[in-house]
């Protein structure tokens, strides 16, 4: 199902991806179940350096997102190149709460909102961000509606319970 | 003694003023906001301050079964709501494994397009409304019409259809509807040249959209624009071509694009599809396969753990939903890749220097909808 | 705008805008004599399709000359925005249980659905009616079986 | 019955002599129809933009909904005149004020038949491109005393606009007075009885309407209250009966452009069969329903274009006209 194109670009991106964060698993993954073929993860770093490399490639970055994982944040970038294989790679780059990955916004310009939204939405500073603020809460808000914890109550508890 | 001022001399704080376009303001549809800075009518730096629509359905996806987030998905873009449903569906077909039957995708196809093709009539004719003529908006309303009565007919809505089911569709298409399909294709076929004759042709159209909002190609993939007006710019990009999913790999149809990336660009790659969308309506309608168009799924839906992304081309761009799953009928966390949320972003860029009168035709020619962007 | 724009572009832009401009009041002024498209609606009503999505409706069965809802609560799980509340009650002891009373809010109500697709007993339609508005929002509420009743 | 018989009308007839009488009866009659005019227009815009756009248009108040503007006067009459804290408040009074006083002075010279005109004067053209050019001014003033933005740039436009337009407006206009050698309004019309001035001049007549549209502030020139752009332009703040005037002035002075046209270059009350009045009041409105017609036709010019359009090409094509206007009169 894999085109020769689409393998050989695998293989390079591996190649050049271990290269560039000697520590992340890079796997790949079957596509027609979860949408994307390369599947990176990483601890903590990597996020600028695998940015650059994936801008090297001509990848486009899809879109910027967080999973909160109660004890620490999973990162997830989808990164995707339609101008030959249409590969798409996902970064997942696990971040304690406390310590932050560096914006990618240097490298995708996109990543600006996206990066916000992030923020707005987790909590997340990213580091070297040029315009952290709120953008689809309120600017005075105090909370970020999309971690685990906030709106839970033993009511929404009793419903999920119920539901599930 | 007169001293003269040159350009550097004046300080050009001093001549700055602000503008709020928006919250509330006829031609951002919806609720969106522009800060202005403006030099005369010039825009020097504009700011979009979004939000005003935030209804969380991200958070909601959270406390609710992957059934009952179905309908939030056709109220974040309400203009393409059939297409955002289908794309959903989908998702959570590929996270189960769940096999459609071809009917059933024939069918998604169809409406799909139909909905495109009333998404993109809505898109233009809102744009030339932003320039001033009224009355090819109603022309265009007059067709999208036709489409709403068509799709209300075998879904019974108007805007949120919610008509795709997991594991297919639910209500199986009747002749009268595919009769009604075919007339509607020959109608529209039949307009164009009244389109062109009122807009396309119009000098005064033309002097406005042409040079205008410029989108480069080097920007347009920077800032991830996705849709008609990556396309626009010059980018052969199409989900429905370069990951078909849905059967789409069975349609011959192009890819229209333009390498202007000004309005008038814009505007034509958005008539060009919509005649590629009669073609695929057209030979989806002539191969209806026979069959049922419902797989059997269980009542609720219980998906295994693990993640999948899945995209699809909606009527502004590239739609994505990322939907992790902890194996219980919850699911962790959907999130939705908005098209318009990243083309709304480059107008950050390319506003500048642009009159205020641009801004409108500019925000027209993206075409954005902004509950999609507040999601 | 544009910097090579010498004499002759300037004249034929002129004859070409022109004609571009008397083609569409041509088009205008044909549309000035056709007749209208829109629908008058308080004096034309248009006619629902049978798909036509409704408030929820119980089915009217010709077997028991009644619902067949048996309160199994379902859609009320289902449903979206929780506004369904259904009621049930066994005739006598051991009997199967039937739905005595069946709220919906309709005000609160965003017509996705669900509750037709999973009623097991496939009791629920929608209605037809489109002219559903109300002077307070207590009269979105109804009982479904108490309109049942009505149509008998 | 002869009206003079009467002794109190004689007594003032004596006193006041039969000129002022007959200012005074046309004045009357001018305050009556300048209402009831851009009521009337206001309704067949609302229904050509029906019908054009394939819609009845108002339909309710009325057969055909022809009250339905007389109704809408009512309801503005009624509404609350707001305003805005920060606004200049006399000059925000005093503007809806001045803008109708164009529209009802103009009206004193046009001569809807040979018997028909208020006052005779012999710089008629004159006075109405005088005082046509205070609604300018009071665009100006309700734009500025507004404290909008969006205000202030709509009167910004309109003045820019007004003064670009005037001229290719007065450049066409000048041909047709070389041609009848008079300013009065009655003889230009007298000086086209056989053959209209319009088989003469046929671009100065299409500038002319083109500059009249744009002058009366009509799409596709609407600059000034591009709703889509600023949302309603110079009277955004404007409520209840000032706005009102506001639109009367805009109507009225759509059909005062159109009358100058009709009396410039359409053969003001010549026509076959029917009296003077009728074939005058035919052809304004006639060209009332060009401009009506045009406007739900086209997009809407940009600023800089517009102002390109007047200075680049219309401008140029009026000079040409004039000078060769004036090289044919003389040779011949």
């Amino acid at each position: 199902m894999l085109t020769e194109g689409q393998k050989k670009l695998l293989e390079e991106l591996k190649n050049s991806l271990a290269k560039s964060v000697s520590e992340a698993k890079i796997s790949e993954s079957d596509y027609a179940r979860t949408g994307y073929h390369l599947e990176f993860k990483s601890s903590q770093t990597g996020s600028r350096r695998v940015a650059k490399e994936m801008k090297r490639k001509q990848f486009n970055l899809e879109t910027v997102t967080a999973v909160d994982f109660i004890d620490s944040f999973e990162i997830v970038y989808l990164y995707f190149n339609y101008y030959q294989d249409n590969i798409r790679v996902i970064v997942r780059i696990r971040v304690p709460k406390n310590e932050p990955p560096f914006t990618i916004s240097a490298v995708y310009p996109e990543a600006i909102w996206l990066e916000r939204e992030v923020y707005d939405f987790f909590g997340i500073r990213f580091k070297e961000h040029p315009d952290l603020r709120r953008i689809l809460n309120p600017d005075d808000a105090v909370y970020f509606p999309l971690l685990k914890n906030f709106g839970k109550t033993k009511i929404t508890d009793e419903i999920d319970d119920m539901i599930c | 003694m007169l001293t003269i001022k040159t350009i550097d001399d004046i300080n050009i704080n001093e001549r700055l003023y602000q503008l709020n376009l928006g919250p509330q303001h006829p031609s951002t549809h919806g609720v969106l906001h522009f800060l202005l800075t403006l030099d005369g009518e010039v825009v020097v730096k504009a700011e979009m301050l979004i939000g005003y629509t935030h209804r969380g359905h991200e958070k909601m996806a959270e406390n609710r079964i992957y059934e009952q987030f179905y309908p939030n998905t056709a109220r974040m873009d309400y203009l393409s709501g059939m297409i955002f449903n289908t794309g959903y569906c989908e998702t959570v077909e590929k996270l189960c494994g769940i096999e459609v039957p071809k009917r059933a995708q024939y069918v998604r196809v169809i409406t799909s397009e139909l909905n495109r093709v009333a998404s993109h009539l809505l898109g233009i004719m809102d744009f030339v409304m932003g320039i001033g003529a009224y009355t090819p908006f109603l022309y265009g309303w007059d067709d999208r019409e036709q489409i709403l009565d068509l799709l209300e007919t075998i879904s019974g809505s108007r805007l949120t259809y919610n008509y795709s089911r997991f594991g297919g569709v639910r209500v199986d298409v009747d002749q009268a509807f595919c009769d009604g399909a075919r007339r509607f294709v020959d109608r529209l076929r039949g307009r164009f040249k009244l389109y062109k004759d009122l807009i396309t042709d119009n000098i005064i159209f033309i002097k406005r959209t042409i040079g205008v909002g410029v989108i480069s190609k080097d920007v347009a993939l920077d800032y991830g624009v996705t849709g008609p007006t990556l396309r626009g710019s010059g980018v052969k990009y199409d989900v429905r071509k370069n990951e078909p999913y849905s059967s789409y790999q069975d349609f011959k149809f192009e890819i229209p694009t333009k390498e202007e990336g000004d309005c008038m660009a814009r505007y034509l790659v958005r008539m060009a599809e919509m005649e590629q969308s009669l073609n695929i309506i057209e030979q989806a309608l002539d191969n209806l396969p026979e069959g049922p168009v419902r797989a059997d799924v269980p009542r609720f839906i219980t998906p295994p753990a693990g993640d999948c992304y899945h995209s699809f081309e909606s009527a502004r761009g590239a739609v994505g939903y990322y939907i992790v799953s902890d194996g219980t009928r919850i699911p962790y966390r959907i999130k939705v890749r908005a098209p318009s949320f990243s083309n709304l972003f480059v107008m950050n860029k390319i506003l500048p220097g642009h009159f205020v009168a641009d801004l409108v035709a500019i925000f027209g020619s993206i075409d954005v909808t902004v509950p999609e962007i507040d999601r | 705008m544009n910097t090579s724009y010498g004499f002759k572009e300037y004249v034929k832009d002129i004859f070409t805008g022109s004609k571009s401009l008397v083609i569409g009041m041509g088009v205008t002024l044909k549309r000035l004599f056709q007749p209208i498209v829109t629908v008058q609606y308080p004096r034309q009503k248009p006619i629902m399709t049978p798909h036509f999505r409704g408030h929820i409706e119980a089915i009217l069965f010709d077997d028991n000359k009644s619902h067949h809802c048996v309160a199994c609560g379902l859609c009320a799980r289902t449903c979206p925005s929780h506004v369904i509340k259904v009621q049930g009650e066994k005739t006598k002891a051991g009997d199967k249980k039937y739905g005595k009373k069946y709220f919906i809010d309709f005000t609160k109500c965003s017509l996705c659905g669900l509750c037709v697709d999973v009623c097991p007993e496939k009791t629920l339609k929608f209605s037809n009616e489109y002219e559903l508005a109300f002077f307070s929002r207590w009269d979105g509420v109804m009982d479904l079986m108490q309109r049942l009743e009505e149509r008998k | 019955m002869n009206m003079t018989q009467l002794p109190i009308i004689k007594d003032v007839y004596g006193f006041l002599g039969p000129d002022l009488m007959a200012c005074v009866t046309g004045l009357l009659l001018i305050l009556m129809f300048v209402p009831l005019n851009s009521a009337f227009l206001v309704w067949v815009e609302r229904k050509v933009a029906g019908h054009i756009q394939l819609r009845p248009g108002p339909m309710e108040v009325g057969p055909h909904g022809i009250l339905q503007s007389l109704i809408d006067a009512v309801k503005l009459m009624c509404k609350e005149m707001i305003t805005p804290d920060l606004a200049d408040k006399y000059l925000f009074w005093i503007a809806p004020c001045t803008v109708v006083i164009p529209a009802i002075v103009c009206f004193v010279v046009i001569p809807f038949s040979p018997i028909m005109q208020v006052r005779e004067l012999n710089v008629g053209i004159l006075l109405i491109f005088a005082f046509s050019s205070i609604s300018g001014l009071s665009i100006l003033m309700g734009g500025w005393a507004s404290n909008n933005k969006y205000s202030l740039i709509g009167a910004v436009r309109a003045v820019a606009q007004s003064i670009a337009y005037e001229i290719p407006l007065l450049l066409s206009t000048m041909s047709v007075i070389i041609m009848s050698n008079s300013l009065k309004m009655s003889e230009i019309v007298a000086a086209q009885s056989p053959v209209w001035n319009f088989v003469w001049q046929p671009v100065a007549a299409i500038i002319f309407i083109i500059c009249t549209t744009a002058e009366t502030n009509r799409a596709p020139f609407d600059l000034v209250e591009a709703e889509s752009e600023l949302v309603s332009g110079f009277h955004t703040e404007y409520t209840g009966m000032r706005d009102a005037l506001f639109f009367m002035a805009e109507y009225t002075a759509m059909f005062i452009g159109s009358s100058m046209a009709v009396v410039l270059f359409f053969g003001g009350w010549y026509g076959p069969f029917f009296s003077g009045i009728f074939w005058f009041v035919l052809k304004a409105y006639l060209l009332v329903f060009v401009t009506v017609w045009i406007r739900w036709t086209f997009p809407r010019l940009r600023f800089d274009q517009l102002m390109n359009f007047a200075w680049k090409v219309l401008i140029p094509i009026s000079l040409l006209n004039l000078l060769v206007t004036a090289i044919v009169i003389k040779v011949l």
